[in-house]
Parts: structure tokens; C-alpha cells; sequence
């Protein structure tokens, strides 16, 4: 196991390759998913505000 | 619309913008002053030793030149654009890529051409043999005529942003990275006494492909930036 | 010819809701490859004869260095689109992709850099090669500093338009430095007109990490975009079905 | 001129500049545009005498002469055709070894000896396991060959 993470001496420079790569994978995925989140919650946030009839609808 | 009346309006705008320029001569020789000053701040700050300023001169010539040529392009299309101008231009039939790249050969004409006449006293200032002097001239030429194109499609492409200057740098120096490597190529082989006509070729490519691309850039640019 | 796939492309609607169909069947063979390559490159692949288990960064870094360039050829493609067709939808595209092909060159020269010290025996080097990613950096950060810089959207999309377009002959100048020039980075060992320099166990993991890659784009991208089209589309009657 | 005429002026101009271009771009790359000279091209007298460059070629075997305790060494830059023997002090990398692709920076000296800076080590783009590497050097006899055929050989 030791083994596996040395990377056969390298294991200062491989990880954190790896490391910054997974950062970037995650920290994409977030964001765009945060992004569409907070789009919505705007575009519902306008539709209710047009249309007093239905407040709330689409808090869901 | 014809070509002889295309090759008029071209040359017309040349004029027009010439004799702006001599109306506004502290606009025309800031950029050259800034040349002069940043290239001859490095014997006063770095060393008065020559073999040393020689060693650095190539980059210094080229990023000071660099810097010196994107001053004036803050100005190049925006007072057209206030004034209505460029307006003119869009609507008077002749194809606005040709009156722009007539706009850009006058910037060359007032900020390029100058830099490279000034490049032998500088250079002399940096330690550059007398022998050099033929092709760093040369390189200068085909250098600078393409950082003004360059320049043009930056600033044609921040007409419409509110805040031109941090961000003309930021889109216009990328672009010029290829200039500035090899004119300092160039340059070094210069003052080396080497055959610089590799760099050379290098930097005519640069250039013939600015001459061919940037207009129809920087018009596509003007045409947006003027909604 | 029927047109009309091309014109459904350019109604927000149709697309946005195309694109929430689409997302989880890009995201989940994403996944599932990304992570089958990780443990094939980290574990089955032999190590390399002259490099060791070190020559196991490829696994990042050359899927990383593909996505910078590919996201900017999507980019200015749909850019391009955008400009000649007058299409909304290609504009959106274009902004939904700078952000993500600015993380991953970042990453690609990061990930360079760290192989790059063990190996040739630095960081850095001003190779042409290694210059060009660089300028491919600026070259996103120019076209989102634009964007955010011009207030009016329409303006906005197709400046930054003209200036990706204007960036693409960085493209050749990345994919072909290695040849024109006496490089020191590696010529391509994957992507080369004859078969690849690589046994099957040490490939296969690099193959399936630059599918899943460009599939985990693929899933990103279509998030970005639903997100960038709602706000683009804040006043159309369409949202109201949509989101209710 | 027509809409019509005025947009093939327009495509012909582009072709034109792009490959005059693209033409220029070419005769570039025929000269020494990066300053890069092989051991042949250093024998043939090409490289210039006391300006830096770089040196690119493989560590001959054998060669590779280190100062105990200190770290200056020497070793032998070949192409196969001709040889230069290069100095260099301080440290190398992983990959530096006998028949590795080498690119040196430094000076050439006038008694033809190249005084390196830095060192880089340059590797091609073939992968493959060690015993593999074995079996194809066998093959060779004990020569790993420029571009070796990773397929033909039988993993063990």
C-alpha cells in the first residue's frame, strides 16, 4: 500500500497533478450546478413576482 | 462604389487623420517620449556597463516599444467613435475594412515608423554596433506594422466596453507575444552579427497575415462596438 | 436538404430542455470512465521504462491539455456560428465554455510543470509549445474580461465573438510546435496519423480518461448553458412551463 | 463592383494573404530559427563559437564521468554521425542517463568542448513497460532503437 503511494519516488510530484486535476473535475461540476440553481430560483423569483395570483408556486 | 473611389476615401482618411495629428503633436510624441525614457531608464538603473545593456537590449527595445505603441491605441478609434466619424464611415459605401486599415497604416505612420527611426539612438544609448542597426530597423518595420494591426482589432474590440485601457492590454498583448519573441530574435542576432532572416521571415508572416485578417476583424469589431 | 434540426438548435426552449435530457447521459459514462482510467492508469498500467511509475501524470495531464484546446475549437466554432447566423443559442454556448477551458489549461500547465521537474529537469521552459498553452490562458481570460466588460449582451456576445475567432490561429501553432520546432515536450503519442506508441495497458486507461473527459465537458457545458439561457431568456413565456 | 464580386475579391485577398503567409512561415522554418544545432552540425563548424545555444542529441554510453564529491561531470553528446563532449556542473535529472535524449544549454568552447548551464532531459513519445524495453534492446543487440515497435515484441 506504501508502495502505491509512493509512486515509485515520485509520488511529490503525481499527486498533486492528480490532486489539482480532481480539483478542477469538482470545482466545475459545483459551480455550473450553482450557477443553474441560482438562475432558477431567479426566473422563479420573477414569475411569481409578475404574477401575484400565485405566490410561492414553484418554491418547490 | 469603385475601386479608384475606394483608393480616395483611403487615402482621404490618411490625410484627415495626418493633420489631426499635427494639431495634437503632444498625443503624437507621447508614445515616443515614453519609448525614449523606459529604454534609457536601464543605463541609469540597471548599469552603465555596455557589454551588459547590450545583453538586454533586444527585450528592452521590443516590450518598450510594445508598451509604446498600445498608448496610442487607446485613442485610435474612440474619439472617431464619439464624434460620429466612424459612423460616417459605416455608411458611406466604401468598405469600412479598407478605411479602417488606412486608419491603422496613419497609426503606423505617427507611432511605428518613429519608434523604428528612433531605434539607432536608443539602441546606441543600450551598447547596439552601429552594424546591427540595418536589421533591427528592419525587424522594427515589420514588428511594429503588426502590433498596429493588432493593436486595431483590440481596439476596435473595446469600442464597446466601458473601460478601455487594462482591458486593451489584456487582449492585445497575447496577440503580440509572437512579435515580441521573435523581433527580440531577431534583434539579438543582430547585435550578435548573425543572419537574421530567419526571425525576419517569421515577422513579415506575422505581418502578412495582419495585413489579410486584422482589418476584417477590427471592422467586424467597429460594427458592433457602434450599436 | 430539411433545415429544420438546425433551426431547432437555435429555439432556447427546445434546447434547454434537450440539454437537461442530455446532461446525466454524458455525466454518468463520464464518471464511470474517469474513474475506471484512474485505476487502470494508477494501478494496472505497468510502469514506463524510462520514466517509472512518474510517467503515470500523462493521465492527467494530456486529457487536461486535450480539453484547453478542444473547449476553445468549441468555442470559437460556436462563436463563428453565433457571428454568421445571428443564433442566441451559439452565443450562449461560447460564454457557457471560456470559464471551464480557462480552469482546465491552468490545469494542463500545472500538471506540465510537475512533470515536467522530475523529467526534463524543470518547471518551466519558454519552449513553443509550453508558450502557446500560455497564450491559449490569456487568450480566455481576454474573451471573459471582454464579455463582462460590455454591459449590453448582444454587443457582448458578438465582440467577444470576433475576438475568439481572432484567437483560433493559436490552434495550429499548439498542435504542431512540438514538429516545427526542436521541442523538448513529446510528440504526440496518442493522437499521431500512424498507431500509437503505447502497449495496450498503458493506453487503454489514457483513452478511456480523454473520453471521459470530453464526455465530463460535455455534461458541464449543458448545465452552463441551461443556466446562461434562463437568464438570458428572463422574459419569455416559455419559462413559466418550464419551471412550474 | 457587385455584392457578388466584392465577396470573391474578398475570399481571393484572404487566400492569397494567408498562404503568402503561410509561404513566408515555411522559409522561416528552414533556417536555425531556435538555435538548436546537433553534433553533426557542431562538427560541421554551423554552431557559433562562445554564444549560447542549445545542444541536442543522446548521452553515448560510457561517457557519463563524474567528479566524486563534487558535482561536475562530463559526458559525450552524439547523433550517431559525430560526437561533442560536454561539461556541466551541478545537478541532472531523473531521466539523464546513458542513450537518453539530451538537450544541453551552454557555450561552445573554442577547443570544441560545450560548457553547460542546464541540462534538460528530453524523452520521445514511446511508453512501455520495462521488460518490454528489455525484450526489444535484446532484439537489438543491447541498442534501443530509434523509434521501437512496441507491438512486435511478446510481453513476458
Amino acid at each position: 500500500m506504501s508502495d502505491f503511494f509512493s509512486m515509485g519516488g515520485y509520488a511529490l510530484f503525481l499527486w498533486p497533478a492528480y490532486a489539482v486535476t480532481l480539483l478542477a473535475i469538482v470545482v466545475n461540476v459545483y459551480t455550473a450546478r450553482r450557477d443553474l440553481q441560482s438562475a432558477r430560483m431567479e426566473a422563479r423569483r420573477r414569475l411569481s413576482a409578475g404574477s401575484p395570483g400565485d405566490p410561492g408556486r414553484g418554491q418547490s | 462604389m469603385s475601386a479608384p473611389g475606394m483608393v480616395r476615401a483611403a487615402a482621404w482618411v490618411v490625410q484627415r487623420d495626418l493633420r489631426l495629428a499635427t494639431r495634437r503633436p503632444a498625443q503624437v510624441l507621447q508614445p515616443l517620449a515614453f519609448f525614449a525614457v523606459v529604454t534609457l531608464l536601464f543605463p541609469l538603473g540597471y548599469t552603465p556597463e555596455l557589454a551588459k545593456l547590450r545583453a538586454i537590449a533586444p527585450g528592452v527595445l521590443w516590450v518598450a516599444a510594445l508598451l509604446a505603441s498600445m498608448l496610442a491605441l487607446e485613442s485610435l478609434f474612440r474619439e472617431d467613435a464619439e464624434d460620429g466619424t466612424l459612423e460616417q464611415f459605416v455608411v458611406s459605401g466604401q468598405p469600412l475594412t479598407i478605411l479602417l486599415l488606412a486608419k491603422t497604416a496613419t497609426h503606423w505612420l505617427l507611432t511605428g515608423l518613429p519608434l523604428t527611426l528612433m531605434a539607432p539612438l536608443v539602441g546606441g544609448a543600450l551598447g547596439v554596433p552601429f552594424a546591427a542597426l540595418g536589421g533591427i530597423l528592419s525587424a522594427l518595420v515589420l514588428g511594429t506594422i503588426s502590433l498596429s494591426l493588432i493593436g486595431a482589432v483590440g481596439a476596435g474590440l473595446t469600442l464597446a466596453s466601458r473601460r478601455g485601457g487594462v482591458l486593451l492590454s489584456l487582449l492585445t498583448l497575447p496577440l503580440a507575444v509572437p512579435v515580441l519573441i521573435f523581433g527580440a530574435r531577431a534583434t539579438e542576432l543582430a547585435i550578435a552579427g548573425d543572419s537574421l532572416t530567419g526571425p525576419l521571415y517569421l515577422l513579415g508572416a506575422v505581418a502578412v497575415l495582419g495585413i489579410t485578417l486584422a482589418p476584417l476583424a477590427a471592422a467586424a469589431a467597429v460594427r458592433i462596438g457602434l450599436e | 436538404m430539411d433545415w429544420t434540426w438546425f433551426h431547432k438548435f437555435g429555439s432556447p426552449p427546445h434546447v434547454y430542455r434537450l440539454a437537461g435530457v442530455l446532461t446525466p447521459w454524458f455525466a454518468w459514462p463520464a464518471a464511470l470512465l474517469i474513474l475506471g482510467a484512474l485505476y487502470g492508469g494508477l494501478v494496472l498500467a505497468p510502469p514506463d521504462y524510462q520514466q517509472g511509475d512518474g510517467f503515470r501524470i500523462i493521465y492527467v495531464h494530456a486529457p487536461s491539455a486535450w480539453l484547453a484546446v478542444m473547449i476553445y475549437a468549441v468555442m470559437a466554432t460556436a462563436a463563428g456560428v453565433g457571428l454568421i447566423w445571428r443564433m442566441k443559442v451559439a452565443h450562449a454556448v461560447a460564454a457557457s465554455c471560456a470559464g471551464v477551458g480557462a480552469w482546465f489549461t491552468v490545469v494542463s500547465l500545472l500538471t506540465g510543470m510537475l512533470w515536467g521537474k522530475p523529467m526534463w529537469g524543470t518547471y518551466w521552459v519558454w519552449d513553443p509549445r509550453l508558450t502557446a498553452q500560455l497564450i491559449l490562458l490569456f487568450l480566455y481570460l481576454g474573451f471573459m474580461g471582454l464579455r463582462a466588460s460590455i454591459d449590453d449582451l448582444s454587443r457582448a456576445d458578438r465582440a467577444s465573438a470576433v475576438l475568439a475567432l481572432v484567437g483560433v490561429v493559436n490552434l495550429p501553432i499548439i498542435r504542431y510546435s512540438v514538429e516545427w520546432w526542436n521541442s523538448i515536450h513529446q510528440a504526440p503519442s496518442v493522437m499521431k496519423m500512424d498507431r500509437p506508441s503505447m502497449p495496450f495497458d498503458m493506453l487503454a486507461p489514457l483513452l478511456a480518461m480523454l473520453l471521459g473527459f470530453t464526455l465530463y465537458f460535455g455534461a458541464v457545458l449543458l448545465i452552463r448553458l441551461r443556466a446562461e439561457i434562463l437568464r438570458r431568456e428572463r422574459n419569455a413565456s416559455w419559462i413559466r412551463e418550464e419551471l412550474t | 463592383m457587385t455584392p457578388r464580386q466584392r465577396r470573391l475579391t474578398l475570399v481571393v485577398g484572404i487566400l492569397v494573404g494567408v498562404s503568402a503567409a503561410v509561404a513566408l512561415a515555411v522559409r522561416a522554418m528552414n533556417e536555425n530559427v531556435m538555435f538548436f544545432f546537433d553534433p553533426t552540425q557542431v562538427a560541421a563548424g554551423e554552431a557559433p563559437i562562445d554564444k549560447r545555444f542549445r545542444l541536442g542529441g543522446m548521452v553515448r554510453p560510457g561517457t557519463v564521468v563524474r567528479e566524486p564529491g563534487a558535482l561536475e561531470m562530463s559526458f559525450v553528446v552524439t547523433d550517431f554521425q559525430k560526437d561533442v563532449p560536454v561539461k556541466y556542473s551541478g545537478i541532472v535529472p531523473d531521466l539523464f542517463r546513458e542513450n537518453q535524449g539530451v538537450v544541453a544549454h551552454g557555450r561552445l568552447g573554442a577547443d570544441g568542448t560545450f560548457v553547460a548551464d542546464e541540462i534538460l532531459a528530453k524523452h520521445d513519445e514511446n511508453y512501455m513497460p520495462p521488460e518490454v524495453a528489455r525484450a526489444i534492446k535484446e532484439k537489438h543487440g543491447g541498442v534501443m532503437p530509434v523509434n521501437p515497435d512496441v507491438r512486435s515484441v511478446p510481453r513476458t
